[in-house]
């Protein structure tokens, strides 16, 4: 059997994952229904409408759902959009402070641009509370302000004052409460979420209750080809190509050298057979 | 006496626990909770025999100069930083998250980023197609390595959607099955191992 | 008196009392299935003899005290005690990596025993087993390379690490004989080992080796139940499909 | 490029640990005996948390029941004696009961029974069907004692197939995971430490 050092298999792979890191290659991104539904709905809004990010997440799928966030932050930047920023977990409000970064950094002001109303405790209640009265339940923002100083906040008391909510679902609260209480109020929901947690969001979707979903980093590529604000989701995903092509094609050359030198091939021969 | 003492002490606490799963006796409840305390605390104690074993082994190694003795050194030097600055200083203490941070943390995070290496290899030998079998595990390997990137789709819409099949039928079977067969070994084994029957670490005299 | 659901108590009441019953009985149980994995694991040990090249074992990264891998991890503290009998008898070095305080604790007395039982107690060494804590995956690659053994043994409870460790086992050119219980990381086992022993049949193994009559009607007994689990489900099947749902009711 | 001494120490070791991809040399061997040492640390710092926690803590404050396995844990190192070794017997024959009764109390419900029940599915579908074979014939594979016969082979050879299109599956489905903690890792050694990325 041709047998290959090994190490020539690690280093193309090290090189497949590397190279497009340096040089990202735009491989084509094939964009989805949902996610395309999600740049829709947020490509209708007449700027100067609300938006409520419900940055629910742990720095612990910042790998998922982080590009995600900074893409859809800059969206909205892009398209004059206002932002409500809050969390119904406690790691979530680092994140919400991550958006507000993207709107400070394209010279948006806190409290007329975006706010962000930190953390909100109870779980589904407190998302309820929130959706009923939001200046009741978050009395100030993070940076002290209280809520009737707050000129982005006048005139929104309930949750229906906002044109969109997107939830970053990975925890306990996430888009199952959020689905359960918006049922009053009929405001249009976006799920970002991880793609292994995707199906269970799925039927949202199809019984209308949700707009779109962004399932993990591949979604974050498509908003990305969406918006035009390529970053690290684009280069992430043609490092995993790359690297997912490295893997088939050293699976086919196995192959290819297995059929080519099949009488050699006793001494490993259990390996691939039937070994259990 | 020497086997049977322990032996017979042993399964009834074992009994204890189990059956505090399923009866609703207050007593019980309460012996059982003691019991799972007592887990930490062997547990724990088990951990310093075994470091002692760890320091025993490796200034026997310094000392006599046996091979490998200089790396011994070293392991030495930062266990005994590291243990000494956990008990006296916390778990909190600045020399003891440094070594972790600094020294612990890379060198897991990086085996853990060589996991990827070799997977490619297993994949490469592994995965050939020499009879009916093996050609399933090759073809399903492919499919689902396709629907999972960006590639699959691209080549044929049903990718994604073959993916989800394969893990929601034929994988959700066969892990049942699985599932099954080693529970009923797992509590046969359970009971071998309450009763005595199988005391390999005790056995004979 | 019994929390619900009751159907789990009664199941373990019954399969201990089947056992106690096999067990007592004490009949032979013959025409045991070939365990390719169990068949080489002699050999695989005959193989270190001949090459003078050690025998790495290791038993996992599982606790004994922590539920989720006991019992995996006492079947592989079973299956080496019989690789240690057979490396005391043919004078072959053995080498145990574990990587927990327990299960350290355990498996060097299983050593000691097995040695002591084949009558050669001096040739047991402590540094036999070797204790590596968290930096357990790092010392046993690192052995493989440095060792160069012969014969490489995975079994046990495993999780992410086992697709590095045995393919880093394999790449030694050892013979590499695995076995486990979890069923996600299996799949890294049998992609890399020579031989894998699947779910149950590591829990068969302490049997299947020992031929003991005993432990063979355990087998017995999980073969009957087996079956009587095949058939209920099947049952249950057929009933829901014609609107009956007493049996899947029950098994809720 | 990082000045950080801690990024130096942490990228240092992160490339020996790499180096070993290309063979096992004295840089990985410190890496790895480093490893050991600060982990066997860590793990006995938390042990002896724990001991104090819930042993010596209790017993000062008069709880006197902890002092029952604390004495079991003394006793475990007998085992370093040649002999007064056989008393280790106790608090290890403990650990293994204990072990053992909490696994077994939790698998028959989650693993057994509801198993049992989620297989029975009504026969309606393809997909119920093949549900209900799969793990039929794969259960038929663990078949130890009985007989061989044709029903039995070719059951098992169709669970054969099942577990191997199962294990396809997941070999197939963890590249991701893994391709992506890669990418993480080279971020740090070219973006963190030497700041060729961005």
């Amino acid at each position: 059997m041709v047998e290959i050092d090994k190490r020539w298999l690690y280093l193309v792979l090290f090189l497949a994952v590397f190279v497009p890191m340096l040089r990202p290659l735009g491989l084509p991104v094939d964009v989805g229904k949902w996610s395309s539904d999600v740049f829709k709905a947020v490509e209708a809004l007449p700027p100067g409408s609300v938006v409520l990010l419900s940055t629910d997440f742990t720095p612990s799928a910042e790998g998922e759902v982080g590009a995600t966030r900074d893409v859809i932050a800059k969206h909205l930047v892009s398209r004059g959009l206002k932002a409500v920023l809050v969390s119904f977990v406690p790691q979530g409000v680092r994140q919400a402070d991550m958006v507000a970064a993207i709107y400070e950094a394209a010279g948006k002001r806190s409290g007329v641009d975006f706010v962000n109303l930190g953390y909100v405790p109870g779980g589904e209640t407190g998302i309820a509370a929130f959706f009923a009265d939001i200046k009741k339940t978050c009395p100030s923002d993070t940076k002290g302000v209280p809520v009737e100083q707050i000129p982005l906040l006048q005139g929104l008391d309930t949750i229906e004052g906002i044109s969109l909510i997107i939830q970053f679902h990975t925890t306990v609260p996430g888009a199952h409460e959020y689905v359960r209480q918006l049922v009053p109020y009929g405001v249009p929901l976006a799920i970002v979420i991880s793609t292994g947690a995707m199906a269970t969001v799925t039927v949202y979707v199809q019984a209308g209750q949700a707009v779109g979903i962004l399932g993990g980093l591949q979604a974050a590529a498509e908003y990305e080809k969406l918006t035009g604000f390529l970053g690290a989701a684009t280069k992430a995903m043609d490092s995993q190509s790359m690297g997912y092509l490295v893997f088939i094609s050293a699976i086919v050359l196995g192959n290819v050298f297995y059929f080519a030198g099949k009488r050699a091939a006793s001494r490993s021969g259990a390996a691939g057979g039937k070994r259990i | 006496m020497r086997r049977e003492a322990p032996l017979i002490l042993s399964s009834v606490i074992g009994i204890v626990v189990i059956l505090e799963a399923f009866v609703q006796v207050p007593l019980l409840t309460t012996i059982a909770k003691e019991l799972m305390d007592w887990v930490v605390i062997l547990s724990a104690a088990a951990l310093c025999l075994a470091s002692v074993h760890l320091m025993r082994t490796h200034i026997m190694k310094v000392s006599r100069r046996s091979s490998l003795w200089l790396y011994s050194v070293p392991l030495l030097v930062v266990f005994i930083v590291m243990s000494g600055a956990g008990l006296f200083g916390g778990t909190k203490a600045p020399v003891f998250t440094w070594l972790f941070d600094r020294v612990y943390a890379p060198v897991d995070a990086s085996l853990y980023g060589m996991y990827a290496f070799f997977l490619l290899s297993a994949c490469f030998r592994a995965f050939r197609a020499k009879n009916l079998l093996a050609t399933a595990l090759l073809v399903t390997g492919i499919v689902v390595m396709l629907g999972r990137s960006a590639l699959g789709p691209m080549l044929h819409h049903q990718f994604p959607t073959a993916v989800e099949w394969i893990f929601d039928i034929p994988n959700t079977a066969a892990n049942r099955g699985v599932l099954i067969g080693a529970t009923l070994g797992l509590m046969s084994a359970s009971f071998r191992l309450l009763v005595g029957i199988d005391r390999s670490y005790m056995a004979g005299e | 008196m019994l929390k619900t659901p009751v159907l789990p108590f009664w199941v373990l009441v019954g399969f201990f009392a089947f056992l106690a019953f096999f067990i007592k009985r004490g009949r032979r149980v013959d025409n045991i299935r070939k365990i390719s994995g169990l068949e080489a694991l002699s050999e695989a040990v005959g193989r270190a003899t001949e090459m003078g090249r050690p025998v790495f074992y290791t038993p996992g990264v599982g606790e004994v005290m922590v539920g989720a891998s006991s019992v995996s991890t006492m079947a592989a503290v079973e299956i080496l005690s019989y690789v240690a009998s057979l490396t005391a008898k043919y004078e072959v070095d053995l080498i145990v990596g574990v990587s927990k305080g327990d299960t350290y604790a355990i498996s060097d007395a299983t050593v000691k025993q097995a040695y002591a039982a084949a009558s050669k107690p001096d040739a047991y060494n402590p540094d036999m087993v070797r204790y590596y804590a968290s930096g357990y995956l790092a010392a046993c690659v690192g052995e493989f390379q440095r060792q160069q053994p012969s014969t490489i043994l995975l079994f046990g409870h495993y999780t992410g690490e086992i697709v590095f460790l045995a393919e880093a086992a394999a790449q030694t050119g050892a013979i590499t004989i695995g076995g486990m219980e979890r069923f996600n990381q299996l799949p890294m086992m049998v992609a890399s080992c020579d031989h894998t022993l699947v779910g149950e049949e590591m829990y068969v193994a302490g049997a299947y080796l020992s031929g003991n009559t005993v432990k063979l009607n355990c087998v017995r007994v999980q073969d009957l139940w087996k079956l009587a689990a095949l058939v209920l489900f099947v049952a249950g099947s057929v009933l829901a499909t014609f609107g009956n749902t007493y049996l899947v009711k029950l098994f809720k | 490029m990082s000045t950080d001494i801690g990024v130096w120490v942490a990228g240092l070791l992160t490339l020996a640990t790499y180096s070993y991809l290309y063979k096992e040399n004295p840089a990985y061997r410190l890496a790895e005996y480093l490893v050991v040492g600060v982990g066997a640390g860590y793990t006995l710092a938390l042990g002896w948390q724990n001991i104090t926690a819930k042993a010596i803590q209790p017993i000062q404050q008069g709880r006197y029941l902890s002092l029952l396995p604390l004495l079991l844990g003394v006793l475990l190192f007998t085992k370093l004696s040649q002999k007064q070794s056989w008393i280790a017997r106790y608090p290890m024959a403990i650990m293994v009961s204990l072990g053992v009764a909490v696994s077994v109390r939790g698998a028959v419900s989650a693993n057994l029974t509801r198993q049992i029940g989620a297989t029975m599915l009504p026969l309606t579908s393809t997909n119920n069907i093949l549900m209900v074979l799969g793990t039929a014939t794969v259960l038929g594979y663990f078949f130890f004692t009985f007989p061989a016969n044709k029903a039995l082979t070719y059951g098992s050879r169709v669970g054969q197939m099942f577990l191997m299109v199962a294990f396809g599956a997941m070999i197939g489905s963890v590249v991701m995971l893994r391709i992506a903690i890669l990418i993480s890792r080279i971020t740090f050694v070219f973006g963190d430490w030497w700041g060729i990325l961005k």
